[in-house]
C-alpha cells in the first residue's frame, strides 16, 4: 500500500470538519451529537492511521484507540440521555430553543 | 489497495456528509452508520482488524441503535426534521468555520514531513493475543478506571433518563 | 521462621473471613436472623483460631519474631504501590484478643439484638466493623493501615447511629464521625509525610527497607524545629487522639453510647479506641526516634501529657454520671489516657499490656451494663436501678469482678497492668505519674458508687410509675447467649494480669529493674481502696431509696458536681468558642460594615457630591457630559455585544471554539 | 424431579413423538389427500336439497306445492308451478330454482314437504367459477332419480320408498275401495248423464 | 482459501498464477453464494415438511416427488406477486431493507468453516467478526419496520431492535467462553483445538460441563438474535401480523424470508463451530477424503441444528416482550458470567478430574441460585376447588 | 427558567408519546371480524375501546318475521362452535313457553351433545388461546384432531359437521343408534388420552406460565357485577354454573363438579377449560351408560303451523362460554312477537378493556383469546 500518511490526515481533517460543520448547523441537539460522533471517529481514525504509520509493532495505539471508543460509546450514551431529558423538559430538542444560559 | 482507499474514503466522507446535512433524522441515522462502516473498513485496511470490528459492534450495533431509540423517544416516528434549516446565517456561519478548519488542517498537514511517510512494512502484524495481554498487564488501571466510567456513564444515563418516570 | 513466613502470607484471612461474612450478610433478606448471626460467629470464631495458631507461634521465641509478606497491589508508571502483612507479637497478641473478645461481643449482641428488625443489618455491619479492625491490626503497610483506620471510623458511624431515628444517635454518629476525622487530618499528613522523606509506605520489609527499619534516615529537621521523625509521630499522633479519645477530641466517646450496647462494648474495648493506641505502639520507633529516657523527644511528652491529662479530666467526669454507659464511657477514655500516657512515658509494654486486659474487663463491663439494661427493661439511668443484684445474680458476680479489675484491686487484671502504667510514668514523670494516680483513685470510687447505685439497695424502677408502660416490670436475669459471653471474660479479668512479666518479655522488652516500685505499687492499692471506702461510705452506707432522691455526692460537692456532670463544660465551650466566634465574627464585620465603612463611604459621596454640584452649577455639564455620555454609550455597546456572545446556544459556543481553533492554526502558519 | 425448564423439555418430547409417530402410524394424520381420498359421507349427512324423481325427470315427485317455498328459513326457493294450456295446475313445478349462495342447508324443506320429493344430498363439489348466476340450482339440476337417492341414502330411502308403497297402496286400496263404491253406487243409482 | 488455494496450484500447474490466484478468491464466495441459499430454500422446505408432521400433518408434498421442487414453486410465486410499496412509505429506505437484511447473513459465512483449511477468509478475530456482522441485522430490520410507516412494523422493529442488542450481550459472553478454552479468535484454529480424543468426538467443547452451558446459552441467544421461536416477537404474527415485514410483498418479502433462515443458519453455523466441534467428527481430516468428510459432518451438524430450530418452533410458544428482555439480562446474562469464572477455573485447575468436579459444581451452584432468584417469574401452583 | 412552550415549536417535536393502533377487523388473532382500538405507550396498553358489528346479521329481527322453527337453524349460526347447546337453549324457551314435556332419552341424547360440543368448543378455544401466544399451530391442531373426531360424530348423528339444527321443541330429530352410540364412547374413552398430552404439551410449559399467569386478571366482584358468566366467571371464582342452578334436562341426576379458580387470570381461563373437559367426560360417561330406550320426540309438537299460547319464556343453558339465554314473547300466533338472545361471548366480552389496561399488547391478545368469544354471537 502506497497511500502515505497524509492522505489519511487529510481524510481525517476532512471529516472533522464536515462533523463540525454539523455540530454547527443543524438545530437538532440528536445532530449536532450526531456532528460530534463524527469528529470522534476521525480523531480515532488519525490515532489508527499514526500507529499503521509508525508503530506497527505495538499494540498500544489500538489500545488507546479502544479506550477512545468506550468513552466515545458512554459519552453518546449520557448525552443522548441529556437530549432526552431536555426534550422532556423543553418538549424540543432544537438547540436554539436551549439557552437558559443566556448571558 | 489505492482504489479501495479512495472508495472507502468516499463512502466515508459521504456518510458524513449525509449525516449532518439530510433532513430526516432516521435517514441521518443510516447515513451515519454508513460513516461507521467506512471508519470500520479503513481500520481493516490499516490491518488494525480488531479495532474494525470492534467499530462495528459497538458503533454499528450500539451507538447507531442508541440514537435511533432517542430519536423514536424524541420525535414523531416518521423522523421527518422541522422547516428548512439550511442556507441560513447560521448555516453560512458554521459552514466557513468548518471549511476554513478543513483547509487550514490540510496546509498544516502538508507542511509536515510526517505526511510522505508511507508504511513501515507488513510484518510483525500485532495480534488481538497481544493487545489482550497489554490491556490486562500493562494497562490495567486504565482498563479498571474505563470500566469504571463505563459503569458511571450507564448510571448516569439511566438516571437522567427516568427521571420523569420516576417522578410521575 | 519459615512457618512464621508461611503464617505471614495468611494473615490477610484474618480480616478477610469476617469481611467475606459481611458480604454475604449484606446479601442476605432481613427474616434471615438465625443465618446472620450465624455467619458472623462462625466467621469470628474461624478467624479468632487463625489468630490464635499466629499468636502462639510467635510463642517461645528467644528473641522478637517479625515475619512479613508484601505484594505489589499495583504499578502506575514508576511508582509501585505495594501492600503488606505482617505477624509480630504485637499483631498477633492484638488479633488474639480483638477476635477472642469480639467473638464474645458477637455472643452477647444475638441476645441484646434479639428483637431488632434490622438485626442482619446489625451483624452486617459488626462483622465490616471487626474486619477492619482486624485488618488495621495486621496491616504492614500504613495506607492499608489508614484505609482500615478509615473503613473502622465508617463502621463506628453507621453502628453508633444504628438507630437513626433517634435524633441523638444521628447526632452522635455524626459527632463521631465528624471528630475523629479532624484527627485523620493529622495522620493522612503524617502518611504523606512519612511517604515523601522515606518513599515507601511498608513499615516493615524482609530486607530491612521499610519505613520503621529507617528511623535514622528520618532525623533531619522538620517542623518547628522538631525532626522529622518527631513531626510525623506528632502528626499521627493526632489521628490516634481522634480516634483513642484523647483530650480534646473526646468528646464523641461518650455520645457514642447511642449506639446499642455491643456496639459500645466493641468500640470502647476491642476495636476503635484501641486503634489509635495501637497505631502508636505500631508506629513506636517513629516517637523515639531521636530522643532518649533523659530527653525524651516532643511526641513523647505530648503523648504522655495529653493521656495523664484525658485520664484525670475523664475520670472527674465519670463521677458525676447516672448513665450507667456514660460512667463506663468517661472511664474508658480514662483508661485511655493511662494507656497513652504509658507509651509517652516510654512504656510501649505496659502501655499495650493495659489496653490488653482492659479491653477483657471493659468489654466485660459493657456487656455487663448491656445486661443490666436489658434485664430492666432499657432503663439506663442508674438512679431508677438498684437492688439488681437480687435479681441478676450472674451479671452481678461478672460485673463486680469487671468492676474490682477495673478499680485496680490485686489480684484482678487491671491491678497488674494499672501498676505497671503507674510504674513506668513514675520513671518519667511525677507530675503525671501524680495526675494517674488520683485518677486511678477516682476509678474506684466512681465505680464503686456504679456498683452500689445499680446492685445494691432496692429496686427504684418503679418509682416513676407504670404509666411509661416499661417501668413497673421487674427487672430478670438475661438468656444465656448474653450471660455466658460475660462470665468467660470475667474469668479473663481475673487471671490475665499474671501473665504482665511474660507479656513484657513476649514484646522484646528486655528485664529491668524498675525504682520505686514499692512505692508506686502501695500508692496505688492504697488509693484504690481508699476510693472504693469512699464510694461505699457515700453510696454503701444507705443506698438511694428513690430515684428521685439527689445524690449523695451532689449535697457535698455542689456546683462543682454540676460542673462535672456537665463534663467541665467542654461541649458548651466548643460551642461557645469555635463556633460561636465564627458567628460573632461574622456580626462584627458585619457591624463594621455598617457603621465604619459605609459611613466613610457617605462622607465621600456627599463630598463629591457637593464638588460634583458645584461642577456642574460651573457649566461642565455641556462639555464633559457630552462627551462622557459617547463614551458611555460605547461601553454600554460593548457590554451589549459581549452579553450576545454569552448566547446560552452550545452551538456559538461551538463557534467560537472553531474559530478559535482557526486562529491557533493561523498563528501557527505566522510563527 | 422438578427441574427449570421441565415443562418445556416434556413439551419437546410430546411434539417429537409426533414427529416420529406421523411416520409410523397412519392413524396420527387425520388429513385427507382429497382429490385422491375421499371421506365416506355418512348416511345422515346433508349437503343441498334436491328433488327426487321416481320414472323419468318429466314426472318429480314434487308438486309444487310452495310449502317448502314458504317454510325455509332463508327464502331459497323459489317455485312456479307447471300448467297446460289452459291454465290448470299440473301439480309439477315448471321452475325450482334453489339459490345455494342463499341456502343456509338446514333441511326443513325436507322435514316439511308433504310429498317426500325434495331430499338433501350428500354431494359437496358444488364449486362454481360465477357469482351470481352459477350458484342458482334450476330445475333440470335439481333433479335427480330415485336410484341416486337409494345410492346415497340407502337407508332413509328405503324407509321413503316403503312409506310411498304403503301410501300407494293405501291410496290404491282407498281408490280400488272407492271405484267399488262408485261402482256400487253406479250399480244403485242410474248414471247422472243418463238422466240428463 | 489457502488451502484452495494450494490445491488449484497443484492442480492447474501451467495456468498463469494470477487466474489461480482470482479463482481462489471467487471459488468460496460463489461457493457460499451458491450453497447457503440453496440449503436455505431446502430448509423453507424441510421446515414446513417437519412441522407438518409435529403436527400430524403431511406438509407440501404435491410439487414433485415428495414436494422437493416445493421451493421453486413458492420462489416462482412469490416473484410473480406484485410487489407493493406503500403510498407514505420512505421508498428508498424501503427498497434498501430487504437488500440488506442479506448480507450480514452471508458475510457469518465467510468465517465458517465447512472443512480443514476450507474457510473463505481465516480472519484473526473470526468469531469476533461473525458476532459483530451478525450485529448489522438489526439496522435493515430497523430500516425495513420504520420505512413502512406501519404502527405493527415499527413496533415489530422496535422489538427487533431492541431484542438483538439486547442477546448480543449474553451471545456474545458465552462465545467468550469458547475464546478463552481456544485461546484465539480464528474459528479454524477453535475448530482445529476440538480435534483429536476419542473419534475426533470427545474433544468437542459441549462435552465440558462450561461448553454445554455455553452451548445452551449460545443457541439461545442464536434463536433470539435471529428472531426464531420462541423469540420471534418482531414478527409475532399474532400480535403484529408479521411486524417489520408487514408491508412487504413478492420478491422483498422473499428477501427477508430468505435474509431470516440465512441468519438463523449462520447462528446454527457459529454454534457448530463453537460447540459442536464444527467439521471434526469420525473420519474427517486432511486430504480430499478427510475433507469431503469433514465437510459431511459440518453440513450434518448444520442439519441438526436447524432441526432443533424447527422442533423448537414446532413446540413452544412465545415469550412477552418484558420477559425476553429479562431473561436476557436477568438469566442469560449472569449465567454466562458465571460461565467465563468455569473456564477460568477449567483452564487453571490442573486434575482433569477435579476440574470437571469444580467446574460442574460450580455452574450447578449458580445456576441453582439463578432459578432461585428468578423463581418469581414462574409463578405458583394453582389450586381448583369444585362446587 | 423558561416556561415550556405552550405551542409545539416548528422544530418538529411530536405531539402525543402516544400510539393508537387498530387491532382488527382483520387481523389474525381478533377471532373474527372484532376489532380493538387500542391506545399503546411503548408496549402497554391504555385504554383499549372494543368495536363490534361487523358481522352483525340481524338474527333477532329476522326471527320475529319466521315461524318457531325457521329460527332454529339460525341459532346454530350464533356459536356456530357450539350449535347444538345454542338449539338446546332456544328448544329450552319454547318448550318452556309451549309446556312441552320432553321424553327421557331425548334428554340424554341432549346432555350427549351439549357436552360433546362442549369438549370440542373447550377443546379447540385453549388450541387457539396458545396459537394466540405464538405456538406456531401445533396445540391448536392437536386440539382441531380431537374437535374433528366429535365433528364426524355430529356429522353421522345431525347430518352437518357445525350447522347441526338437531334439536326440535320436544326431542331431538333422529334418534342415536347402537353404532352411533358406540362412536360416542369411543370418542369419549379417547378424549383422556388427548387431554393428558396436550397438558403435557402445554400447562407445565415454562413459557405459557410465563405468559398467562398473573395476567389479565379479572376479579370476582367485577365478574359478578359484569355479568360475566361460563369459565370466565369460574375462573375468577364466581361459583355459577346454569347445569347445577337450574339443573335443566337431566343435570339434576348427574354427578359432576364445577372446577372454580381463584385468580381469574389467563392462566385460570385455561386450565378451568382443561378441568371442565374432564367433568363432561365424566357426565359423557354416566349418560352413555345410563341412556334408556324410547321415543326422542315428543309426538304433539308440529311442524307447520305451530302455534304457541301467549305468554313469555326465559330459556338458558350453560353454554360452553357461559349463560345462553332465549328470551321469548309469544302473541299466539305461528311466529315470536320478541325473540331476544343473551349471548355470553358479547356480554364476557364488556370487561375486556378492564383486563387489559396496564397490560403489553401482547397480553390483550391472549387476554381477548382467553375469553373464548365468537364473532356470530357477539353481533348476531
Amino acid at each position: 500500500m502506497n497511500i502515505p500518511l497524509g492522505h489519511y490526515l487529510i481524510l481525517a481533517a476532512i471529516l472533522f470538519a464536515i462533523g463540525l460543520a454539523g455540530a454547527l448547523t443543524r438545530k437538532n441537539a440528536i445532530i449536532v451529537l450526531m456532528g460530534i460522533e463524527v469528529m470522534f471517529n476521525s480523531a480515532i481514525l488519525n490515532l489508527v492511521a499514526f500507529w499503521h504509520y509508525k508503530h506497527f509493532a505495538v499494540p498500544t495505539a489500538q489500545l488507546f484507540a479502544i479506550f477512545a471508543i468506550a468513552i466515545a460509546a458512554a459519552e453518546s450514551a449520557v448525552g443522548l440521555a441529556l437530549v432526552i431529558a431536555v426534550y422532556r423538559h423543553y418538549k424540543s430538542v432544537d438547540v436554539d430553543e436551549m439557552k437558559e444560559l443566556k448571558g | 489497495m489505492n482504489i479501495a482507499f479512495w472508495i472507502i474514503s468516499a463512502v466515508a466522507v459521504l456518510g458524513a456528509v449525509l449525516a449532518v446535512t439530510l433532513r430526516n433524522l432516521v435517514h441521518c441515522v443510516l447515513a451515519l452508520i454508513l460513516f461507521f462502516i467506512g471508519i470500520a473498513a479503513h481500520y481493516f485496511l490499516l490491518r488494525a482488524d480488531f479495532l474494525g470490528t470492534v467499530q462495528i459492534l459497538i458503533y454499528v450495533g450500539a451507538v447507531a441503535v442508541l440514537i435511533l431509540f432517542a430519536i423514536m423517544l424524541t420525535h414523531n416516528v416518521t423522523g421527518v426534521d422541522g422547516p428548512k434549516e439550511l442556507l441560513g446565517v447560521k448555516w453560512w456561519s458554521g459552514a466557513a468555520i468548518a471549511a476554513t478548519l478543513a483547509i487550514l488542517l490540510k496546509k498544516a498537514i502538508l507542511s509536515d514531513p510526517l505526511a510522505t511517510l508511507l508504511p513501515a512494512g507488513d510484518k510483525a502484524q500485532s495480534s488481538v493475543a497481544e493487545i489482550g495481554k497489554a490491556l490486562v498487564a500493562g494497562w490495567v488501571v486504565s482498563l479498571e478506571a474505563i470500566a469504571i466510567l463505563l459503569t458511571a456513564a450507564l448510571i448516569g444515563a439511566v438516571v437522567i433518563a427516568l427521571e420523569e418516570i420516576q417522578k410521575s | 521462621m519459615d512457618h512464621l513466613h508461611k503464617l505471614a502470607r495468611q494473615q490477610w484471612l484474618i480480616p478477610a473471613i469476617p469481611l467475606a461474612a459481611a458480604a454475604i450478610q449484606s446479601l442476605l433478606p432481613r427474616s434471615a436472623k438465625k443465618l446472620s448471626a450465624g455467619l458472623c460467629l462462625m466467621a469470628m470464631g474461624i478467624s479468632c483460631l487463625f489468630a490464635l495458631r499466629a499468636f502462639f507461634a510467635t510463642l517461645g521465641h528467644a528473641e522478637v519474631v517479625r515475619a512479613v509478606w508484601n505484594f505489589t497491589w499495583f504499578d502506575y508508571g514508576t511508582v509501585s504501590f505495594k501492600l503488606g502483612f505482617i505477624l509480630d507479637p504485637l499483631t498477633a497478641a492484638m488479633a488474639a484478643m480483638v477476635t477472642f473478645v469480639g467473638f464474645w461481643i458477637f455472643v452477647n449482641a444475638t441476645g441484646y439484638m434479639h428483637d431488632d428488625e434490622n438485626f442482619t443489618r446489625f451483624f452486617c455491619f459488626l462483622s465490616l466493623f471487626a474486619a477492619a479492625m482486624l485488618g488495621l491490626v495486621v496491616s504492614n503497610n500504613i495506607l492499608l493501615l489508614f484505609m482500615c483506620w478509615e473503613l473502622v471510623g465508617l463502621c463506628s458511624y453507621l453502628l453508633i447511629g444504628f438507630w437513626f431515628h433517634k435524633p441523638s444517635a444521628a447526632a452522635a454518629c455524626k459527632k463521631a464521625f465528624i471528630t475523629t476525622r479532624i484527627g485523620d487530618v493529622g495522620f493522612f499528613l503524617g502518611i504523606l509525610m512519612l511517604f515523601w522523606k522515606t518513599g515507601t509506605l511498608n513499615l516493615y520489609t524482609a530486607e530491612g527497607t521499610g519505613a520503621l527499619q529507617r528511623v535514622g534516615e528520618l532525623l533531619g529537621p522538620g517542623w518547628f524545629g522538631w525532626s522529622v521523625a518527631t513531626t510525623i509521630a506528632v502528626l499521627l499522633f493526632i489521628g490516634a487522639m481522634g480516634k483513642s479519645a484523647q483530650f480534646p477530641l473526646h468528646v464523641w466517646l461518650p455520645d457514642a453510647m447511642e449506639g446499642p450496647t455491643p456496639v459500645s462494648a466493641l468500640i470502647h474495648a476491642a476495636t476503635m479506641v484501641a486503634a489509635g493506641v495501637f497505631m502508636v505502639g505500631r508506629m513506636f520507633p517513629l516517637f523515639i526516634a531521636g530522643g532518649s529516657l533523659e530527653h525524651p523527644t516532643f511526641a513523647m511528652d505530648m503523648v504522655l501529657y495529653v493521656g495523664a491529662f484525658t485520664a484525670l479530666f475523664s475520670a472527674t467526669i465519670a463521677v458525676a454520671q447516672f448513665d450507667i454507659k456514660r460512667v463506663l464511657a468517661y472511664s474508658t477514655c480514662s483508661q485511655l489516657g493511662f494507656m497513652v500516657m504509658a507509651l509517652g512515658a516510654g512504656g510501649l509494654v505496659p502501655g499495650q499490656f493495659h489496653l490488653l486486659t482492659h479491653a477483657f474487663f471493659k468489654a466485660l463491663l459493657f456487656l455487663g451494663s448491656g445486661c443490666v439494661i436489658i434485664g430492666t427493661h432499657h432503663e439506663q439511668d442508674m438512679r431508677k436501678m438498684g437492688g439488681l443484684r437480687k435479681y441478676m445474680p450472674i451479671t452481678f458476680v461478672c460485673y463486680l469482678i469487671g468492676m474490682l479489675a477495673l478499680a485496680g484491686v490485686p489480684p484482678f487484671a487491671g491491678f497488674f497492668s494499672k501498676d505497671e502504667v503507674l510504674l513506668v510514668t513514675f520513671q518519667r514523670s511525677k507530675l503525671a505519674w501524680g495526675m494517674a494516680t488520683f485518677a486511678a483513685f477516682l476509678t474506684a470510687f466512681y465505680m464503686t458508687r456504679q456498683m452500689f447505685m445499680v446492685f445494691a439497695g432496692k429496686w427504684r424502677g418503679g418509682d416513676h410509675g407504670a404509666a411509661h408502660g416499661h417501668g413497673g416490670h421487674e427487672p430478670h436475669e438475661v438468656p444465656w447467649n448474653m450471660w455466658l459471653p460475660i462470665a468467660v471474660l470475667s474469668l479473663f479479668a481475673i487471671g490475665l494480669g499474671f501473665f504482665g512479666g511474660k507479656y513484657a518479655h513476649y514484646l522484646g522488652a528486655e528485664e529491668e529493674e524498675l525504682s520505686g516500685k514499692a512505692l508506686v505499687m502501695g500508692l496505688s492499692v492504697t488509693v484504690g481502696t481508699l476510693g472504693i471506702l469512699l464510694g461505699w461510705f457515700l453510696y454503701g452506707r444507705k443506698p438511694l431509696a428513690h430515684a428521685s432522691d439527689p445524690d449523695p455526692l451532689e449535697s457535698k460537692l455542689g456546683g462543682l458536681f454540676t460542673c462535672l456532670n456537665r463534663k467541665w463544660y467542654v461541649d458548651e465551650f466548643y460551642e461557645a468558642t469555635i463556633i460561636r466566634a465564627t458567628m460573632v465574627g461574622g456580626t462584627l464585620f458585619r457591624v463594621i460594615d455598617k457603621r465604619l465603612v459605609d459611613g466613610i463611604l457617605h462622607s465621600i459621596v456627599w463630598i463629591v457630591r457637593g464638588i460634583s454640584q458645584v461642577c456642574r452649577w460651573v457649566g461642565d455639564e455641556f462639555f464633559i457630559n457630552g462627551g462622557f455620555d459617547a463614551g458611555c454609550q460605547t461601553v454600554r455597546g460593548s457590554g451589549w455585544l459581549m452579553s450576545k456572545l454569552q448566547s446560552g446556544r452550545v452551538q456559538n459556543y461551538f463557534r467560537i471554539l472553531g474559530l478559535g481553533t482557526i486562529i491557533l492554526l493561523v498563528v501557527y502558519f505566522l510563527k | 424431579m422438578n427441574y427449570p425448564g421441565k415443562g418445556l423439555v416434556e413439551g419437546l418430547a410430546v411434539t417429537a413423538r409426533n414427529f416420529v409417530g406421523s411416520y409410523f402410524y397412519k392413524d396420527r394424520l387425520t388429513t385427507v389427500q382429497y382429490p385422491e381420498e375421499r371421506i365416506q359421507t355418512p348416511e345422515n349427512s346433508r349437503t343441498f336439497p334436491f328433488l327426487v324423481f321416481d320414472e323419468s325427470p318429466d314426472k318429480p315427485r314434487c308438486t309444487a306445492c310452495k310449502i317448502c317455498e314458504v317454510e325455509c328459513p332463508p327464502k331459497c326457493i323459489y317455485i312456479v308451478m307447471d300448467r297446460d294450456d289452459k291454465g290448470k295446475p299440473l301439480q309439477r313445478p315448471k321452475a325450482f330454482d334453489i339459490d345455494i349462495s342463499v341456502c343456509m342447508q338446514c333441511q326443513i324443506c325436507v322435514e316439511v314437504c308433504p310429498f317426500e320429493s325434495i331430499k338433501m344430498d350428500n354431494d359437496y363439489e358444488k364449486s362454481k367459477y360465477g357469482r351470481f348466476n352459477d350458484l342458482v340450482q334450476r330445475l333440470p339440476d335439481l333433479l335427480k332419480s330415485n336410484d341416486y337417492y337409494r345410492q346415497i341414502k340407502p337407508v332413509k330411502a328405503a324407509e321413503v320408498d316403503a312409506k310411498l308403497k304403503a301410501e300407494a297402496e293405501a291410496k290404491a286400496a282407498k281408490k280400488a275401495a272407492a271405484v267399488a263404491a262408485a261402482a256400487a253406487k253406479a250399480a244403485a243409482t242410474p248414471p247422472a248423464g243418463s238422466a240428463t | 482459501m489457502e488451502t484452495i488455494y494450494q490445491l488449484l496450484h497443484v492442480t492447474f500447474a501451467n495456468v498463469p498464477a494470477w487466474t489461480v490466484q482470482v479463482a481462489a478468491f471467487l471459488i468460496p464466495i460463489a461457493f457460499i453464494f451458491g450453497v447457503y441459499p440453496a440449503i436455505f430454500a431446502l430448509t423453507t422446505l424441510v421446515e414446513r415438511k417437519a412441522l407438518g408432521r409435529i403436527q400430524n400433518r403431511y406438509g407440501p408434498n404435491r410439487v414433485g416427488i415428495f414436494g422437493v421442487l416445493q421451493p421453486l414453486a413458492d420462489g416462482l410465486k412469490i416473484l410473480l406477486k406484485e410487489d407493493i410499496v406503500p403510498r407514505v412509505a420512505d421508498k428508498f429506505t424501503h427498497f434498501l431493507a430487504p437488500v440488506l437484511i442479506v448480507v450480514p447473513g452471508l458475510l457469518v459465512y465467510l468465517v465458517v468453516p465447512v472443512a480443514p483449511g476450507m474457510v473463505a477468509v481465516d480472519l484473526k478475530i473470526g468469531v469476533l467478526f461473525a458476532l459483530a456482522v451478525g450485529t448489522m441485522s438489526a439496522i435493515a430490520l430497523f430500516m425495513a419496520g420504520w420505512a413502512s410507516r406501519n404502527k405493527f412494523s415499527l413496533l415489530g422493529a422496535v422489538r427487533a431492535v431492541a431484542q438483538v442488542v439486547s442477546y448480543e450481550v449474553p451471545t456474545v459472553m458465552a462465545g467468550v467462553a469458547v475464546i478463552m478454552a481456544a485461546g484465539t479468535l480464528s474459528t479454524l484454529t477453535i475448530v482445529q483445538r476440538q480435534g483429536g480424543g476419542i473419534l475426533n468426538i470427545s474433544n468437542w467443547y459441549v462435552f465440558r460441563p462450561w461448553g454445554l452451558v455455553g452451548f445452551v446459552l449460545f443457541v439461545i441467544g442464536g434463536l433470539a438474535e435471529s428472531a426464531r421461536c420462541p423469540f420471534d416477537l418482531p414478527e409475532a404474527e399474532s400480535e403484529l401480523i408479521g411486524g417489520y415485514h408487514t408491508e412487504y410483498s413478492g420478491f422483498k418479502f422473499a428477501l427477508f424470508q430468505m435474509g431470516e433462515y440465512l441468519a438463523g443458519m449462520a447462528m446454527a453455523g457459529v454454534t457448530v463451530t463453537l460447540f459442536l466441534g464444527g467439521y471434526m467428527g469420525p473420519g474427517s481430516g486432511p486430504g480430499l477424503v478427510g475433507s469431503l468428510i469433514a465437510m459431511l459432518w459440518f453440513f450434518s451438524k448444520l442439519a441438526g441444528m436447524i432441526m432443533l430450530n424447527i422442533w423448537i418452533r414446532g413446540t413452544w410458544p412465545r415469550l412477552r416482550v418484558d420477559q425476553l428482555m429479562g431473561f436476557a439480562w436477568k438469566v442469560l446474562l449472569p449465567l454466562a458470567l458465571v460461565n467465563i469464572v468455569a473456564v477460568g477455573f477449567w483452564h487453571f485447575l490442573t486434575p482433569r478430574p477435579l476440574a470437571w468436579v469444580v467446574t460442574t459444581g460450580w455452574l450447578v451452584i449458580w445456576f441453582l441460585v439463578l432459578t432461585k432468584c428468578n423463581a418469581s417469574a414462574i409463578l405458583e401452583k394453582r389450586e381448583y376447588r369444585y362446587v | 427558567m423558561i416556561a415550556a412552550p405552550s405551542t409545539i415549536p416548528a422544530g418538529g417535536a411530536i405531539t402525543t408519546q402516544l400510539l393508537e393502533i387498530s387491532i382488527g377487523p382483520q387481523h389474525p388473532s381478533t377471532h373474527g371480524v372484532f376489532r380493538m382500538d387500542v391506545v399503546l405507550d411503548g408496549e402497554v396498553v391504555r385504554a383499549l375501546k372494543p368495536v363490534v358489528g361487523y358481522l352483525h346479521r340481524n338474527h333477532e329481527q329476522l326471527a320475529e318475521k319466521m315461524s318457531w322453527l325457521g329460527s332454529m337453524p339460525y341459532t346454530d349460526r350464533l356459536d356456530y362452535f357450539n350449535s347444538m347447546s345454542n338449539n338446546w337453549a332456544y328448544a329450552l324457551a319454547v318448550e318452556k313457553l309451549a309446556g312441552i314435556k320432553v321424553p327421557e332419552r331425548a334428554e340424554y341424547i341432549r346432555v350427549i351433545m351439549a357436552e360433546l360440543s362442549r369438549l370440542q368448543n373447550h377443546a379447540s378455544a385453549i388450541g387457539f388461546l396458545l396459537q394466540d401466544c405464538g405456538a406456531w399451530g401445533t396445540p391448536l391442531l392437536y386440539a382441531f384432531k380431537e374437535r374433528e373426531k366429535i365433528l364426524d360424530f355430529f356429522e353421522t348423528v345431525s347430518g352437518s359437521r357445525m350447522m347441526c339444527n338437531y334439536f326440535r321443541f320436544g326431542g331431538v330429530r333422529v334418534d342415536l343408534n347402537d353404532e352411533m352410540l358406540a362412536m360416542a364412547r369411543k370418542i369419549v374413552a379417547e378424549f383422556p388420552k388427548f387431554l393428558d398430552e396436550f397438558e403435557k404439551l402445554m400447562t407445565t410449559n415454562e413459557v405459557v406460565l410465563a405468559r398467562c399467569q398473573r395476567v389479565g386478571i379479572l376479579p370476582k366482584e367485577l365478574a359478578i357485577a359484569g355479568s360475566i358468566s361460563g369459565p370466565v366467571a369460574r375462573a375468577s371464582g364466581v361459583e355459577y354454573d346454569i347445569r347445577k342452578v337450574d339443573k335443566y334436562g337431566v343435570y339434576g341426576q348427574l354427578e359432576f363438579g364445577v372446577p372454580v379458580g381463584a385468580v381469574g387470570d389467563v392462566y385460570d381461563r385455561y386450565y378451568i377449560r382443561v378441568l371442565e373437559m374432564r367433568e363432561s367426560v365424566k357426565i359423557l360417561q354416566q349418560v352413555l351408560r345410563d341412556i334408556p330406550a324410547g321415543p326422542v320426540q315428543a309426538v304433539e309438537v308440529k311442524l307447520r303451523g305451530f302455534k304457541i299460547p301467549a305468554g313469555d319464556g326465559y330459556g338458558r343453558v350453560e353454554g360452553a362460554k357461559g349463560e345462553l339465554g332465549f328470551y321469548l314473547v309469544s302473541e299466539g300466533g305461528p311466529k315470536p312477537y320478541r325473540y331476544h338472545i343473551r349471548p355470553p361471548s358479547f356480554i364476557n366480552l364488556t370487561v375486556l378493556e378492564d383486563m387489559c389496561v396496564g397490560h403489553k399488547v401482547a397480553d390483550a391478545i391472549i387476554i381477548l383469546g382467553s375469553i373464548d368469544i365468537v364473532l356470530g354471537e357477539v353481533d348476531r
